[in-house]
């Protein structure tokens, strides 16, 4: 009896008990699913565009990232790093886009899926050839991040609010909305939609399929870096962040692989469950329930609804 | 080939019965109070134009699809919702309308898989591939190689089914299908895609399954020379709905029939 | 070229369906098999510890992976996990009963990931491709945590790692620090031998045409009366039971004691390389993608410092790893379009070759 | 060395049961049925036919009576023969592929009662035409499929007719009768009638008794010591002599496996799983094996291609040399030699699956010689062997170590052999047929009194002693002087040459041979381009000067070998003339087969004939043709006629009579 206790009462008495300390999870949670979000909906980009599973947009936001702390490191101003590491996101669309997207047209998904595994490693290689394996700083003072802290007197508590979180979830809110308005009022990104439907629809309105594969894994490598700067600015830059970015993998499932809507809901699902659990029960079990508790979310969800949230009821034919 | 286990059912007895079946997707309504039968060593055929739900009536058939309405009997008990492979089990075989074989594997181990389950011996023999395991292959082996005989197919026996053409997939189709020694067959357009020649060999091979077997058989088929040589009885869907039932000849004056289908079609 | 198939008929189904129909093949597997044997003779330890007994316990969990991504289909990123549970499961055996034979343990540590391995596989009748690839990370990282978070798995050792205690067979040690790489390598050897003779025996038999079967259309092999479940499970199953096995010798026979960390999405990921490069579907390719994987930094270590420093360019080991990192992650892309079928169609095709010599086909 | 102790053994029931009682387990037949090939051993093939003899004495088979087999090379085909010889009545193999109309000619003819056939398709024939044969009783099938709603009142399988005489043998008496039925039998009785198709006129029933075609048998079994090791494949129609002498006869009496396909779409593939030991192929067989492996190596990589081309053309300079252990080749040759059989020879063999070849045989017709060297050179012992349904297969054959392209061997042991002042080779041995059935005068007219069969081919003697073949007797000219003149013979030599597409000749009744030339253009072109010889059209390439030299050359080559031959050298070409134009179908001067129709050439282009035969140097012609498009037109020409100086004449008239 103790053990149901523990987990199915007391956490919620500790909630009510504390609700500082409840805002203050929710917060954080909120922060790392507005992120997570953002880095799903790279993802969904390139999955909407072009049906390729992107397994390597997680690396894509290290990568971004390192490219652009080591292009500083190595003496080059902060604003030309930026703009190098978006001019670097673009050459990795052309390549991807010639060497791997365009052989491999017409081949099964799974197989595509499995080759974003060949590009995710080779990234890992290449980057940390170049930029060296250990773990840097983000550049937050020259890119004129915010820090500090704001601590509110709230419900009995102290909550605090860290600068560079607020920024990390107004900066992807921004962006997220960037591309909800990319994605129905731009012309190319009409285009986009029009060939997750049919890809003669897309050449219809002009733009060459391989165009506009170049054109989304840009912006997913645009996606990349800004969640790339901000993830860096929190945790350090390094690849043990693909960890993180692997995160992504359970708010699509969540979401669905095509919904805008979906990612972002996922994200904060996933963000706020994860932190909820690990404070209030993770104790329970040892903590660290942070690594396994998206995905067990995730799998638990599958089982009950496998098309995801905003997904379509698939009906299976023969 | 041995006739199958189950005693119960002679010739002309119904062996499956559709009663006031309907099947819906979301809005769309695919069938609409659909009743007919088939009865046991028949040919029976379902037609109608395209979309007319002639293959969501065999999904529902060999439990693909549950209907949102009405009731399927089988061998005198009613059908509850269940997965496909028990539908298999109960003696339900089927081709499909695009060839659905298993593109990796040779004709022969296609055919075998269709005796998967006929096939008991358990993992630890087949772990060895040592006694009941392999005598049970060889049994079953023996078995397929009856059908292979029967469907002239030898000289593919060894051939991965991918790099077939289309006509003898067909065949080493139908030839999975009667490795399950199903008391009712279920034809999904046999003769789509195959030229004079190779529609002719399965017409034959068709008869012969029924009249050496007695196997009962469903099928879907837009020839309609051959179906009307083939069927017994046909039963004529439109838009999901049923429009007549008869014998091939009843069917072929029937007006209703004459101006929803064969006057397009022909 | 090398084949005489001319009057090597088969008179009876046995010798019809046998794995190695022509008397030529049956010669090579021989060949290789006394060959690799001999080498424990003939090989230094270098070669032996590192080099064959790596590459003999990573084909096997290749298999094992294989026997589920390859032959059933199912694509999985927890493969790591599966080799901990079996590496834990055997330290948990072997401490716990030190009077049976280890060789007994290393086996049964299998059953340990099977089960948890057909588990993690319930998901895999409702989910498909790579969204039951990421349910399988769930696998991974849950797993992993509980490799670090419950002590008990290491008998409250300190330093949390799994360590190999003192095991002998027939007086001779072959388990811990006395046991010499000859000796792990001829049990390596010997485990291994006999693991893929018995997966080859399933996927040539009935349970092998039901795997493949749900691959190629599971659809049709659900009409065809085949359960999916049972099937799928059974696939994780003994794809686990494998990979289990691998991560008992792997820590045991090779590292002789390890970390939690040995088992990270790193190494699924490298076995699952493995698989795609060495063949999707099929046994030899298992090897073949072991070899190259594993082996190619090993040579890229030796050759390209020698080659590289007359220019006076030192290459230190980091930039060995990173450049494996990269090499692998093309090799795959590589493979994926110009013979997505892996090495082992490589094989095969030259198989046919010579076969068909001299004509091409 | 298989027969000689088994004296009493004088006929194949009799020789089936010494099999079973000295290799009983040995492998006697296999079949490639239901993916694998079903065996049967002697001693199970003897119980078997024993059992099957019983079943049709109890089906009313009588001594003398008839049975039809008809159908693909099935063992319970063969065990119907044998069966049926086992009672002392006669087997009439029929071929599977003849239409129901053939088929009832046949058994009508031969007035069958019983019918042993493989399947439904041909049980479907029978029926059909049944009206047609009365006396038909019993039909008997090996293969139930289709055939289960018949009726089967007359219809049985072979299979229950089997148990029905495995039931009667249980019983004393019967048993004792069928082996009263086997002792009865003797040497002298008929054994069986095989139907040849000729080349006119309706099929002739050649009756062979057991004697001769043992006889016939042991001669090749002898010759090429084959004993119960050999394996053979029989694919060939059962009906036909050969077939029956290679995979019936041979097999029971010197105990080598015979090996049945599956079915004919499977023989490739069969051929090279059995991998036989003795082989026995038609040229056609032979000339397509070769042809696919020139098209499929074209497909094989340059290096590939290289290297197979180069092993080839080594193996065509030494590799039959090799093969016949002849000396002078030397040891770098030699090395080369086995180089290309690692890489080329023995992988080839195993593609064809003639790995284990002994010997091979090739007959029926003549194999081009550049086929027949392919075969030996890469290290199949392939022969020829000219033989006929009327002497039991053979005449003549070629012993090891004196195989040549060009002539068919020595006459076979035993075998006679005389060339009739038309050149007709006639021939007498132990396997020489009895008569043709129910046709006294066919037979009188085959058949001379002292023994000797017409061959009805043309041949002579070499200086070796090697018979060679050249034309069907009834083509063979003569010429004024009474000189021998085969048109075809020397047409064939003629087109050897690449240069030249088709060749007509001219002589009987004339004093000289005189030849129409037809150059092929796609070779001669090539030529032309190579040495710069300018032209507009074909028919100036034809006229050209040089290519006259060119093919004056040829033909100067080929007079000189038949002066060096008996008989031939007064067959030499005096007068030749390069024709403006192609021989044509379209224009109805070549059959649809590419035969050269000489009667209408000759009508069509008499003016030309004239000249050549007048000593003109030139004619003029013009002819009418067919366009592609069907248009019509006339094509004129002045076309030149060239002298050639012919070669003394070695042998006179002194030619070996009868060799042996």
């Amino acid at each position: 009896m103790d053990i149901l206790y523990k987990v199915f009462i007391e956490p919620f008495v500790f909630m009510g008990e504390a609700p500082d300390l409840l805002i203050q999870t929710l917060w954080e949670g909120l922060v790392s699913g507005v992120l997570y979000a953002l880095i799903a909906l790279g993802f969904v980009l390139i999955f909407k565009a072009s049906g390729v599973f992107n397994f390597a947009q997680g690396i894509m936001v290290v990568f971004s990232a390192l490219t652009l702390v080591g292009l500083y490191e190595k003496g080059v101003p902060a604003f030309l790093a930026l703009i190098l590491a978006v001019l670097v996101m673009l050459v990795l669309a052309i390549v991807v886009e010639r060497v791997v997207l365009r052989p491999l047209v017409n081949q099964p998904d799974i197989i595509l899926f499995m080759a974003t595994f060949g590009l995710t490693y080779f990234l890992i290689g290449f980057g940390e050839l170049i930029f060296g394996g250990n773990p840097k700083e983000m550049i937050t003072d020259a890119l004129f991040l915010p820090q500090g802290t704001t601590e509110l007197d709230m419900l009995g508590g102290m909550v605090r609010f860290q600068h560079l979180d607020i920024a990390a979830a107004v900066i992807a809110s921004i962006m997220i909305a960037l591309l909800a308005v990319f994605f129905s009022k731009t012309r190319v990104g009409r285009a986009l939609r029009a060939v997750a439907d049919s890809h003669k629809a897309a050449l219809s309105v002009g733009i060459s399929l391989n165009q506009i594969w170049v054109i989304v894994w840009f912006a997913a490598g645009i996606v990349a870096l800004v969640a790339g700067i901000m993830w860096g600015a929190r945790s350090g830059v390094s690849f043990s962040l693909q960890v993180i970015a692997l995160k992504a993998l359970p708010v699509l499932i969540l979401g669905g692989f095509t919904s805008i809507p979906g990612a972002i809901i996922g994200g904060l699902i996933i963000g706020i469950g994860e932190k909820l659990g690990e404070f209030y029960w993770g104790p329970l079990v040892g903590g660290g329930v942070e690594t396994w508790l998206a995905y067990v979310i995730a799998l638990l969800f599958l089982l009950y609804r496998p098309q995801g949230l905003f997904g379509e009821k698939i009906i299976e034919r023969i | 080939m041995r006739a199958p286990d189950h005693p119960v059912m002679t010739k002309g007895d119904v062996l499956l019965a559709v009663e006031n079946v309907s099947l819906g997707f979301g809005g769309v309504k695919a069938l609409t109070d659909v009743s007919f039968d088939i009865r046991k060593s028949e040919i029976r055929a379902i037609i109608g134009p395209n979309g007319a739900g002639k293959t969501s009536m065999l999904n529902c058939i060999n439990g693909f699809y549950y209907p949102t309405d009405g009731r399927i009997t089988f061998k005198g008990v009613r059908r509850p919702k269940m997965r496909p492979y028990e539908a298999a089990r109960g003696g339900i075989a089927r081709t499909f309308q695009n060839v659905a074989l298993f593109k990796s594997m040779s004709t022969l181990d296609n055919i075998m898989a269709g005796r998967s389950i006929k096939m008991r011996s358990n993992f630890f023999w087949q772990l060895f591939r040592h006694g009941p395991a392999i005598k049970e292959e060889i049994e079953h082996r023996r078995f397929v190689e009856e059908i292979i005989d029967f469907l002239e197919i030898q000289h593919i026996r060894k051939t991965p089914v991918g790099r077939l053409p289309y006509g003898l997939q067909k065949r080493v189709e139908l030839g999975r299908a009667l490795a399950m020694e199903p008391e009712l067959l279920l034809l999904d357009e046999p003769m789509a895609g195959m030229n004079l020649e190779e529609k002719e060999d399965m017409s034959r091979f068709i008869i012969e399954v029924n009249q050496q077997y007695g196997t009962t058989i469903a099928l879907i088929e837009h020839d309609m020379g051959v179906v009307m040589d083939l069927s017994d009885r046909v039963v004529v869907l439109e838009y999901g709905r049923k429009i007549a039932d008869g014998t091939p000849d009843e069917v072929k004056r029937d007006q209703r029939v004459i101006d929803a289908y064969l006057g397009v079609a022909h | 070229m090398l084949y005489r198939e001319a009057g090597q008929f088969k008179t009876n189904y046995v010798a019809d369906s046998a794995i190695f129909p022509l008397r030529e093949d049956r010669i090579g597997i021989g060949l290789i098999i006394l060959a690799a044997y001999a080498l424990a003779f003939l090989g230094n330890s270098f070669l032996l510890q590192a080099v064959m007994i790596p590459f003999l316990v990573f084909s096997l969990a290749s298999i094992g992976l294989n026997i589920l991504t390859g032959y059933t289909g199912l694509l999985s990123l927890g493969t790591g996990a599966f080799m901990g549970v079996g590496a834990y499961a055997c330290y948990k055996l072997m401490t716990a009963f030190p009077g049976v034979n280890v060789i007994v343990w290393i086996f049964v540590s299998g059953f340990f990931s099977a089960g948890i391995g057909a588990l993690f596989g319930l998901p895999s009748l409702r989910i498909k491709g790579f969204y039951l690839a990421v349910a399988t990370l769930a696998a991974q990282f849950f797993l992993q945590w509980c490799f670090i978070r419950i002590p008990w798995l290491v008998n409250y050792n300190v330093s949390g790692a799994l360590d190999a205690p003192l095991r002998t067979l027939f007086g001779v040690p072959i388990m811990g620090p006395n046991a010499t790489p000859q000796v792990r390598y001829l049990v390596v050897l010997t485990i291994v031998i006999l693991l893929t003779w018995l997966a080859s025996n399933l996927v040539h038999g009935r349970i092998g045409r039901m795997w493949i079967a749900i691959r190629d259309m599971d659809l049709a092999a659900e009409l065809m009366g085949i359960r999916p479940l049972q099937t799928k499970l059974l696939a994780f199953a003994v794809s686990s039971y494998y990979c289990g096995v691998a991560g008992a010798l792997l820590v045991f026979l090779w590292y002789g004691g390890a970390e939690y960390d040995v088992f990270n999405i790193n190494q699924s990921f490298f076995i699952l390389f493995m698989v795609i490069i060495g063949g999707l579907g099929s046994l030899i390719g298992s090897f073949f993608g072991a070899a190259l994987i594993f082996i190619l930094p090993i040579v890229l270590g030796i050759v390209l410092p020698a080659v590289m420093s007359p220019f006076g360019i030192t290459v230190g080991s980091d930039v060995i790893e990173h450049l494996r990192f990269m090499i692998v992650g093309a090799l795959i892309i590589f493979f994926l379009i110009v013979e997505p079928h892996g090495l082992a169609r490589l094989w095969q095709i030259g198989k046919q070759k010579l076969l068909a010599w001299p004509f091409p086909y | 060395m298989t027969t000689a102790a088994d004296a009493r053994a004088d006929t194949f029931p009799k020789l089936l049961a010494r099999n079973a009682r000295i290799r009983p387990n040995r492998t006697a037949f296999r079949h490639k049925d239901l993916g694998i090939w079903q065996s049967w051993t002697w001693g199970e093939v003897h119980e078997i036919v024993r059992a099957y003899a019983s079943g049709l004495q109890s089906l009313g088979l009588k001594r003398g009576g008839k049975i039809a087999v008809i159908g693909y090379n099935r063992p319970y085909l063969y065990w119907s023969i044998a069966a049926a010889q086992w009672l002392g009545a006669i087997p009439i193999p029929v071929y599977a592929d003849s239409v129901a109309e053939e088929m009832a000619y046949v058994l009508a003819h031969a007035e069958v009662t019983h019918a042993a056939v493989q399947d439904q398709e041909q049980v479907d024939k029978l029926l059909s035409v049944s009206d047609q044969l009365p006396l038909l009783q019993q039909v008997l099938y090996d293969e139930q499929k289709g055939l289960r709603d018949y009726d089967h009142t007359r219809l049985h399988s072979i299979q229950s007719v089997v148990e029905e005489g495995r039931a009667r043998l249980a019983r004393p008496q019967e048993a004792e009768e069928a082996e009263r039925a086997l002792q009865d039998g003797k040497g002298s009785d008929l054994a069986i009638i095989l139907y040849t198709s000729g080349t006119t006129g309706r099929p002739k029933g050649v009756m062979l008794t057991s004697d001769a075609v043992i006889a016939a048998a042991e001669i090749g079994c002898d010759f090429d010591k084959l004993d119960e090791t050999d394996e053979i494949i029989a694919y060939l129609p059962i009906a036909w002599v050969g077939d029956h002498i290679f995979s019936y006869a041979q097999a029971i009496l010197s105990g080598l496996c015979v090996n049945c396909p599956e079915n004919p779409e499977t023989i490739a593939e069969d051929r090279r799983e059995v991998g036989a030991t003795y082989v026995f192929a038609p040229p056609r067989v032979f000339e397509s094996m070769l042809t696919l492996t020139m098209v499929r190596i074209e497909d094989a990589s340059a290096l590939k291609r290289r290297m197979f081309h180069y092993f080839i053309g080594h193996a065509n300079k030494v590799g039959e040399k090799i093969l016949n252990r002849e000396p002078g080749v030397g040891a770098w040759d030699r090395f080369l030699w086995k180089v290309g059989n690692v890489l080329v020879y023995a992988p080839l063999r195993n593609r064809f699956g003639m790995t284990r070849v002994k010997v091979g045989y090739t007959a029926g017709e003549a194999i081009g010689p550049e086929i027949f060297r392919f075969y030996r050179s890469i290290g199949v012992n392939l022969k020829q062997l000219y033989g006929q349904t009327e002497a039991s297969v053979y005449i003549t054959m070629q012993p090891n170590g004196e195989i040549r392209a060009d002539t068919v061997g020595r006459p076979a042991p035993q075998v006679e052999i005389r060339i009739a002042d038309n050149g007709e080779v006639l021939y007498r041995s132990p396997g020489v047929f009895v008569g043709y059935y129910k046709d006294d005068e066919k037979t009188a007219e085959t058949k001379t009194p002292d023994g000797f069969v017409h061959s009805g081919d043309a041949g002579f003697f070499d200086q070796n002693g090697h018979l060679k073949i050249i034309d069907r007797a009834k083509d063979v000219g003569k010429m004024r002087d009474g000189s021998l003149f085969p048109p075809k013979y020397l047409e064939n030599k003629l087109k050897f040459y690449p240069n030249i597409k088709e060749a007509v000749c001219f002589g009987d009744g004339r004093d000289h041979v005189a030849a129409f030339i037809n150059i092929d253009l796609v070779a001669v072109s090539n030529w032309a381009e190579r040495n710069g010889v300018t032209y507009a059209s074909y028919q100036e390439l034809a006229g050209h000067p040089r290519i006259y030299e060119m093919i004056e050359k040829h033909v100067d080559e080929v007079n000189r070998s038949l002066a060096s031959e008996p008989r031939m050298g007064g067959a030499q070409i005096k007068r030749f003339l390069i024709l403006h134009k192609e021989l044509d179908a379209d224009d109805g001067e070549l059959t649809r087969t590419q035969k050269v129709r000489r009667g209408f050439i000759a009508e069509r282009y008499a003016p030309l004939i004239q000249a050549l035969y007048d000593g003109s140097t030139e004619a003029d012609i013009s002819t009418e043709v067919t366009f592609e498009d069907g248009r019509k037109g006339v094509i004129s020409a002045r076309v030149k006629i060239k002298d050639m100086k012919p070669y003394p004449v070695e042998h006179a008239t002194s030619l070996p009579e009868a060799a042996e």
